[in-house]
């Protein structure tokens, strides 16, 4: 059965194929594998049955036989929506490259095919060692993407990123190093399951969650390991930073799904102090994203307030807080990235980042106004958007956990819709400058928001079997020990 | 034939080995302490001298030969060693004009 | 008909309208556009009387489909609650709002954002009717959120004006600081008692009566931020003046008739609970009585006709506030209806006297109008003395059953109401006085523009006075030997004891009022018939510069809360990224730097430092293996 | 064996005495075949003539595929010294066949099973190294980069002869297969000591590296790809032969020794790294960090477990080739290998700059790459004997190299004005090739750990 | 017997010592030339009277004589030599006693055994000659080998450099 690692190999094929491209060919292979790739999820994933057989299409090879080490990827249910999101942003990232004047070579796509790839490797990761090498591959491309394609300043930001999220992985690494040698006569690594109901002496488990937790808390990124974020998202090519902001920051807060029920008492232990630092980032983020006057900036606070939120959630260990913090992925994944979807098509329009720089826009565009508006309302978690959704089910149960951190959490409802409304007010409304020309929407950017709007709210609506998965990725949940 | 050499009967093979490497650590402090590179090379094969000298000893007091035909090779490869070095050191005083060993630092950090 | 038939007609042509209109509405000719937004609430509005008809006073729940599952038993169904108590609220949205949608085709006639201001108020409709149909908390939730981001689009509907944009937003956030305690009280009555829908909730707190509860206390103070945030309670009020920045049907309709009163509806949802809770209660009318005090104080140095008019109704709404604190659920709802009909009215009213002044909205400017706007004036005068509670007009049936509800209840609530209900005579006598009679004050030219609103807003005005001329015959007193007859219709979804009191009682508190009213109406009419409002005095005193600032309220908040949150975010934004993380983390960096660089000096490029160290290195790895 | 020896010394010579006649087109390809012949012979394990290899040098096991990797790695960097004759140095005969010596030398280094032949290996390659070190003579960097591995070298076998004639007077053995337990005869340790303190300058980890990134520097850099390569590989493998035929007889101390070597190496080696401007001598602190890895797969070395080992010499020995081929195009462009001559190499040469980069991220132990699977397999080794803070620390560091590979790979893709590089297409393809390989071995291991079984 | 060796080694050791610590450059190749010769003489003792023949020849007759032709070609037997400043010298001497005072702790301890009983008379040169050509013929071998290289290496060094054409410019 190799249907599930088909899913990294279509991308993987076109990227391989881009490079050897031409410039005009790349982008259409780029989309088609996108699109390909979405409906060949989609086709595994109306196939996929999480009750009978919770993990299918899997793919296991003995990679490294010596050391016991499988490359192990497959279908399941915690994978489900993170894919789903990444086969989504990639296609429209791609197709958000679709403007008149792209003057991005061959291997842009080439390296956003490589990044699906391993995003896609990633999410289907079914153990530790598969997921570590899928989560630094995915670093390489996303840096050259940056790199080449990015700001002015993206030297220092990429460097700033890079070193981090390499130390975050060094150290994660050195984790599973000890896990998959010294633990290797305790421990079964060969999946998930099986490593899941291994027994961790508390000693060791302090040491190697904290490294976990730090990989995860960079990648996120966490407060107070967030520093770069902004830098990077300032400086990335913004159709690229799509991915990087709606998928690749998924990766901590997934990595922690994967792996806080391997350390069940350190993390209940730790609790009392990790979801505050979680919660600090949160309106920590929200703050700073409501005095920044650059609005790529103010979304990538708002990126990390939200996944602050998402990680509290998921450090709960409670049913709801997976099941919520999984939805909110892919609803954060998909306003963030329709967010800055809009904002690269503000900026390549006036061309300055700055929200001073820009007003009235709504009277030029109401379509993009509108459009702009649904994702934002997402964002702010709006009942009847998927936003809201998750943000429900995070809250929920962190008034489950603890009352007060709900309300301190909640905070970002209040904030979020602070700052965003900001954002919007000052792009969207205010006096409409005279002698601006704002170019209209092109088709590609109307089906990229068209497809995040309709998504938006019709997950919205229809939620349930979505949430539902977060239940079956984690249905041994029970027999955890009592907090 | 086959008669056991005096010294070896009267002198332990010890004092042989404290011999050369007292010979040794000497060539090794003409190493670390000499300037001039000839000097320094010099030294090296009081090292490399104070080797054979152990090396002999042992295969005497052994009456094994592999000591001494090892003893040769280490003869010939220093002679190799010398012509060698004594290439390198001429070539490189013809650019620099010194055989200071300190004066080569062009490539240091 | 079947509910479910029934349900999705009451819920679905509202947002039908809104997605046509709000697509297409700017290709389409106006006609089509006011046709279709109009007709959308209105058959709602069809169906909601036949719901009134075929239900007949039966609790039917319609579940649509499950939303999303919680934890063991919570599950949140997308499922809708037709009983009595949503039929009135259904009257009042979709009734009040087809005439508000009526009179806007005129108000709003010139404007080019005609269609989407019809789109909007379709929205908040179907948002309206999402609230007062939830059959479970997060359904209501739901709507109240809609409601609250409709509000916000409608307040900056203009939105040209940045002004008007800081309102919005000012509308929305505070909303939402009441949202969140919302949420949370949510998910602490799940908590508590697993359940989420309200006849779930019902059950579970009826069967087991738990009086003042911890878990119950806080739950229901946690709804009451909600409610104050959302119905402009103190401390979350000072946003609903400032919403008076969005046209005026949407104040009429949104910031006094239909989404202000979304608290007083939940409460008197959850009644149940709140009959729990006495300390709850109490804490409710406290509430309620400083914010009829305060905003009552307030309204009357006020000169904006808008203000004034909202003003009124965070006094109104603390009344309802109040009316349930005594438990008299049915009174607030009554209060609630009668309070939009003639809210409405006087709105609407003085958009027409705003349309007529082609945008004027200061009282100062303003006199004289009865002579070039006599339907405008006849209507006002209406909605006045129902407001002041003249008998028989609906304030007054509605405003003296709160008193003696409260009065039965607590007599400190007792005075204040009194106390606001006469201030609450005379700033709208004041107004009333300052807009219709004496001279004109404005410039001439504008006087000479000066003309009755069209039918189509004059219409709506008819209609709404005669309903605030019988709206009191819902709620006829004990004392008129009538039937209450909402309190009956209501009973059986709101259990609640009638209100009653002495017939001594009854007719002393009429007679007073009767007499405070008539006295107030000379009083201002004299002092402000002629010359309209006083000009403010030089030194005016301390209570005025108070009651005129508003005492200082929003400066207090800008103070306390937002400038605090701006500095820290300004700080963080600057220090606290690059100045403290960066440099804490960078700080290992650092270090290793350094420590490279002064290995470097170590690596000289002397080949007899090479050979040292390497010799040095030797001796100690010697030594380490000799004594190891 | 024997006939590998003596196809590589026939080849050699023939090398050189092309040199002296206008067909020099044909030394690079001659000795290319000569090479491939002698490879064969290894992995064929022909027995012809082998009786005159009187025992000295083994023809099986590990060694035979350590010298199968010395001609690979000879094979791998033959051809570029065609390079030498396109520009028309006459002296290319001489290059390659004091190459082809060298190669020769360290096969006879990693199969010894005697001291004598080891320290005759070690002098071959040793004499032939220094020579090539200087192979620039008018560049006086050339000049120091001999004289210093020169002096450094000598001086090491002086050290390793002290060792082995310690151990000859202790022992009156010189196979290196001793039959006497080092325990509790602190002097044999001793002795034990110098050899491996004359490996570890061979090999250069810290703190015996001092040499290293000078003479790296200097050297040519073709001769440095060689050095970095081919010694380095030599030096070790023979390292682990003496460890592997002693394996029972060594006292325990040596998995702390080195352990203590390990971890010098990989902090100090990367932290050296970090500020350097010249990018051959930031990969001559790589490869002394490499050692530092490779070192770890010496720990608690149990027969027939060498193939971590060898895998990482697969692994680094194709990066390190790629990286200094390729800083030899760039530098013979600019004349600088300052990290500036590499600014948008990008664009520049895309062969050159995706093959460095990629094995840049294969020595930085990057995913999918050999590096990583290398990598992979000596950190099981420190840990699963019980070092596993020390693997933790190595993980970590490799922070630092992540720093400095990043520096070259930042400046590779900068923009920069500067034309086109090109080069031609046998090297491109050589190049690449070496490249696949790199990534097949980081996602195929047990493919090539089952070679190297 | 045994009073020569001490001679000897003693003789040894002040004249590998007056190597290192002569400043005049041919002095110490003298000196060098005068330890080689004692050192012959300690192999003629253990008898290895080829080694000691070899020696002499190898070492005094051709290493030294190119010592002192480089030097004499250098012109550098004027020039005395600078020592290193005292603190190198110190931590030379400091480490080259440390490691002296170590092999000499070890010895103490060391019991060397030398009782397997072998051909005495290894050291001739019939001995020598046998058993290099017939055990040791390999090295032999490779040592020629060896010379190849060194001697190649010496000609690629010194040989005078040719003009490159000028189209093609040295890095």
């Amino acid at each position: 059965m190799y249907l599930a690692a088909l899913l990294i190999a279509i991308p993987l094929a076109s990227a391989l194929l881009s490079f050897f491209a031409g410039k005009r060919i790349a982008p259409y292979l780029s989309l088609a594998s996108g699109v390909v790739s979405l409906f060949y999820f989609l086709l595994l994933m109306g196939s996929y049955d999480v009750v009978k057989n919770y993990l299918s299409y899997n793919t296991s090879l003995a990679w490294i036989p010596e050391m016991r080490i499988f490359f192990h990827v497959g279908f399941d249910a915690a994978a489900v929506l993170p894919l789903l999101l990444t086969q989504l942003i990639v296609t429209l990232s791609t197709l958000a490259t679709f403007v008149s004047g792209n003057d991005r070579n061959a291997a842009y796509y080439g390296l956003i095919g490589l990044t699906h790839a391993g995003l896609n490797g990633f999410f289907m990761a079914q153990n530790p060692v598969t997921f570590y090498l899928f989560f630094e591959a995915t670093l390489i491309p996303v840096y050259f993407l940056v790199l080449q394609y990015g700001g002015p300043e993206r030297r220092k930001a990429v460097f700033k990123f890079f070193l981090y999220t390499v130390f975050g992985g060094l150290l994660m690494l050195a984790a599973i190093v000890f896990l998959q040698f010294h633990m290797r006569e305790h421990l079964s690594l060969a999946a998930w399951d099986d490593f899941y109901k291994n027994k961790l002496d508390l000693k060791y488990q302090y040491w190697l969650f904290a490294a976990f937790f730090i990989a995860f808390a960079i990648k996120t990124p966490l407060f107070p390991f967030h520093t770069w974020q902004a830098d990077l998202y300032a400086q990335a090519d913004r159709p690229s930073l799509m991915i990087i902001a709606a998928v690749m920051s998924k990766m901590g807060v997934f990595g922690l799904i994967r792996f806080d029920f391997f350390f069940v008492e350190a993390i209940y232990r730790w609790q009392y102090f990790l979801i505050p630092l979680c919660l600090i980032g949160v309106v920590y983020g929200a703050l700073v994203a409501w005095r920044q006057n650059d609005m790529i900036r103010l979304l990538a606070y708002s990126s990390f307030s939200h996944l602050g939120l998402i990680a509290a959630g998921i450090l709960t260990m409670a049913n709801l807080g997976i099941q919520g913090g999984l939805f909110a992925m892919l609803a954060h994944g998909l306003a963030a990235a329709g967010l800055f979807f809009v904002a690269d098509v503000l900026i390549r329009r006036t061309g300055t980042t700055q929200l001073d720089g820009m007003s009235g826009i709504a009277r030029l565009q109401p379509r993009l106004s509108a459009y702009f508006f649904v994702i934002v309302l997402s964002a702010v978690g709006l009942p009847l958007t998927c936003g809201f959704v998750g943000e429900f089910y995070l809250l929920w149960c962190l008034a489950e956990y603890k009352p007060y951190l709900a309300v301190f959490g909640g905070l970002t409802l209040i904030l979020g819709a602070a700052y965003l409304l900001r954002f919007y007010q000052k792009t969207m409304f205010g006096q409409t400058p005279v002698h601006i020309t704002f170019r209209g929407l092109s088709l590609s950017e109307d089906y990229v928001l068209i497809v995040i709007g309709l998504l938006v709210i019709v997950l919205g609506f229809f939620p349930i079997h979505w949430v539902g998965l977060g239940q079956y990725a984690f249905r041994f949940m029970n027999h955890l020990p009592a907090n | 034939m086959n008669h056991i050499p005096e010294i070896i009967r009267t002198i332990p093979l010890s004092h042989y080995v404290a011999l050369s490497s007292a010979l040794f650590l000497i060539g090794l402090l003409g190493v670390l302490i000499r300037k001039n590179i000839i000097i320094v090379f010099m030294c090296i094969e009081i090292m490399l001298n104070a080797v054979n000298l152990l090396m002999v000893a042992a295969a005497s007091y052994r009456g094994d030969s592999a000591g001494q035909v090892m003893v040769l090779f280490t003869m010939a490869v220093a002679a190799a060693e010398v012509s060698v070095g004594l290439a390198i050191i001429v070539m490189i005083y013809k650019n620099l004009k010194t055989t200071n060993i300190d004066l080569f630092d062009q490539m240091k950090g | 008909m079947n509910p479910e038939l029934i349900l999705h007609l009451i819920l679905w042509p509202p947002l039908a309208g809104f997605l046509i209109n709000g697509v297409f509405g700017a290709r389409m000719p106006k006609w089509l556009v006011s046709t279709i937004a109009c007709f959308s609430p209105l058959l709602s509005f069809a169906a909601s009387v036949a719901a009134y008809i075929q239900l007949a006073g039966q609790a039917t729940t319609v579940k649509l489909y499950t939303w999303f599952v919680g934890e063991g038993s919570a599950i949140v169904d997308f499922s809708f609650l037709i009983d009595n108590l949503s039929i009135v609220m259904l009257f009042v949205v979709t009734g009040v709002g087809t005439l508000i949608h009526v009179y806007s085709i005129g108000y709003m006639s010139g404007d080019r954002g005609f269609h989407r201001f019809f789109a909007y108020l379709n929205l908040f409709v179907f948002f309206m009717l999402l609230l007062v149909l939830g059959s479970n908390l997060v359904v209501l939730f739901a709507g109240w959120e809609g409601v609250g981001l409709c509000s916000f689009l409608l307040i900056g509907f203009w939105y040209d004006n940045l002004e008007y944009n800081r309102a919005a937003s000012k509308a929305f956030v505070m909303n939402r600081i009441g949202d969140l305690a919302f949420l949370v009280a949510i998910f602490l009555t799940i908590y508590t008692t697993g359940a989420v829908s309200f006849a779930d909730l019902h059950d579970t707190m009826t069967n087991d009566v738990r009086i003042n509860d911890p878990a119950y206390v806080a739950i229901s103070l946690l709804f009451f931020i909600g409610v104050c945030g959302k119905s402009a309670q103190i401390p979350l009020f000072t946003w609903l003046p400032d919403a008076m920045a969005g046209p005026t049907p949407v104040s009429a309709l949104i910031h006094a008739a239909t989404m202000v009163t979304a608290g007083i509806y939940l409460i008197a949802r959850m009644h149940f609970m709140y009959d729990l809770v006495p300390v709850t209660q109490l804490v409710i009318g406290i509430t309620g009585c400083l914010t009829a005090l305060v905003a009552a104080t307030i309204a009357l140095k006020q000169n904006d006709i808008k203000k004034i008019l909202a003003y009124s109704t965070v006094s109104q709404l603390g009344f309802m506030a109040v009316a349930l604190a005594a438990g008299a659920y049915i009174t607030a709802i009554f209060h609630l209806v009668t309070h939009s009909f003639f809210k409405a009215l006087l709105f609407l009213g003085a958009g027409s006297v705003i349309h007529g002044l082609h945008g004027e909205q200061d009282i100062r400017q303003m006199g004289g109008l009865r002579h070039k706007m006599r339907w405008t004036y006849g209507v006002m005068l209406v909605g006045t003395i129902a407001i002041a509670g003249l008998p028989p007009l609906s304030g007054f049936f509605s405003k003296d059953e709160i008193l003696t509800a409260v009065h039965s209840h607590n007599m400190g609530f007792f005075i204040a109401l009194a106390l606001a209900s006469a201030f609450t005579a005379w700033y709208m006598f004041r107004m009333f006085a300052s807009v219709f009679h004496g001279a004109f004050r404005g410039k001439n030219e504008t006087w000479e523009h000066v003309h009755e609103a069209p039918w189509s807003m004059r219409g709506p005005l008819v209609v709404l006075a005669v309903l605030s001329l019988a709206g009191g015959l819902l709620g006829l007193p004990a004392i008129t030997g009538q039937s209450h007859r909402l309190y009956n219709f209501l009973v059986p979804a709101i259990v609640q004891p009638k209100i009653s009191a002495s017939h001594a009682f009854e007719y002393a508190l009429w007679g007073i009022s009767l007499a405070v009213i008539l006295t107030l109406l000379v009083i201002c009419f004299k002092r402000y018939g002629s010359s309209g409002p006083s000009v403010p005095s030089v030194t005016p005193s301390f209570f005025e510069r108070l009651l005129v600032n508003k005492y200082f309220i929003d400066e207090i908040y800008e103070r306390l809360f937002v400038h605090p949150l701006k500095i820290a975010g300004s700080w963080l934004m600057h220090r606290g990224d690059y100045g403290i993380i960066d440099r804490v983390v960078h700080f290992p960096g650092k270090v290793v730097e350094s420590g490279a660089f002064a290995l470097r000096n170590l690596q000289d490029g002397k080949l007899s430092s090479y050979l040292l160290y390497s010799v040095v290195a030797l001796l100690i790895f010697l030594t380490l293996f000799l004594i190891f | 064996m024997m006939t590998a020896f003596i196809f590589l010394c026939l080849f050699a010579i023939a090398a050189m005495f092309l040199g002296f006649t206008n067909i020099r087109g044909a030394i690079v390809p001659l000795a290319f075949a000569g090479t491939s012949i002698a490879l064969y012979s290894v992995i064929s394990g022909q027995p012809f003539w082998n009786h005159y290899l009187t025992g000295m040098v083994e023809t099986g096991g590990t060694a035979k595929i350590l010298c199968a990797l010395v001609l690979l790695n000879a094979l791998a960097l033959i051809p570029f010294y065609a390079w030498y004759e396109r520009r028309g140095q006459e002296e290319v005969g001489d290059f390659t066949g004091l190459f082809l010596f060298a190669s020769m030398g360290a096969m006879l280094m990693v199969s010894s099973t005697h001291y004598m032949s080891l320290f005759l290996g070690v002098e071959i390659l040793s004499i032939a190294m220094y020579v090539l070190a200087g192979a620039d003579r008018r560049k006086s960097k050339s000049n120091e980069a001999a004289l210093k591995y020169f002096i450094t070298g000598s001086f090491t076998s002086a050290i390793l002869l002290f060792g082995i004639g310690m151990i000859y007077a202790l022992t009156g053995s010189l196979e290196i297969a001793g039959a006497v337990e080092v325990e509790g005869q602190s002097l044999l340790q001793l002795a034990y000591l110098f050899v491996f303190t004359g490996f570890a300058l061979k090999i250069a980890v810290v703190p015996f590296h001092f040499w290293a990134p000078d003479v790296y520097e200097g050297t040519p850099t073709l001769f440095t790809a060689a050095m970095a390569s081919l010694v380095k590989l030599a030096s070790i493998g023979a390292f682990l032969r003496i460890i592997q035929l002693n394996v029972d007889l060594l006292p325990a101390w040596l998995n702390a020794y080195y352990a203590m070597l390990i971890l010098a190496t990989l902090i100090l080696g990367n932290a050296l790294a970090i500020k350097q401007q010249s990018v051959k001598r930031l990969l001559a602190y790589s490869g002394i960090v490499q050692a530092g890895f490779i070192l770890m797969g010496f720990i608690s070395l149990r027969p027939g477990e060498e193939w971590p080992v060898l895998f990482y010499f697969i692994a680094y020995v194709l990066a390190s080739v790629v990286c200094f081929v390729v800083v030899h195009f760039v530098e013979s462009r600019e004349g600088t290998d300052a990290l500036d001559a590499f600014r948008g190499l990008g664009q520049r040469n895309p062969i050159l700059a995706g093959t460095i980069t990629l094995a840049l991220i294969s020595l930085a132990g990057g995913p999918f790459t050999s590096g990583f699977v290398a990598k992979l397999y000596v950190l099981n080794q420190a840990v699963a004997n019980g070092y596993a803070a020390l693997a933790v620390v190595a993980v970590v560091c490799t922070l630092m190299s992540v720093y400095y590979y990043y520096k070259v790979i930042n400046a590779i893709y900068s923009k920069s004005a500067d034309q086109a590089l090109p080069i031609e297409p046998v090297y491109s393809g050589l190049l690449i090739l070496f490249t696949l390989i790199t990534l097949a071995a980081g996602i195929l291991p047990s493919f090539f750990t089952g070679l190297l079984k | 017997m045994d009073k020569i060796f001490y001679i000897l080694a003693a003789l040894t050791l002040i004249a590998a010592f007056m190597v290192v610590i002569s400043r005049h450059p041919i002095r110490s190749v003298l000196f060098l030339v005068a330890t080689f010769f004692l050192i012959s003489a300690q192999y003629i003792l253990l008898n290895a009277q080829f080694l000691a023949l070899v020696n002499i020849i190898v070492y005094a007759g051709a290493i030294m004589v190119l010592f002192l032709f480089v030097i004499m070609f250098l012109n550098l037997s004027r020039d005395l030599e600078r020592f290193a400043s005292w603190m190198p010298i110190a931590a030379a001497g400091i480490s080259v006693g440390g490691i002296g005072l170590l092999l000499l702790a070890s010895y103490r301890g060391a019991q060397i055994s030398t009782d397997t009983v072998g051909n005495y008379d290894s050291g001739l040169v019939e001995q020598i000659g046998e058993v290099l050509y017939r055990d040791y013929l390999f090295p032999m071998e490779v040592c020629s080998v060896l010379f190849l290289v060194a001697m190649i290496g010496i000609v690629l060094l010194n040989r005078k450099e040719r003009e490159l054409p000028a189209k093609l410019p040295l890095p």
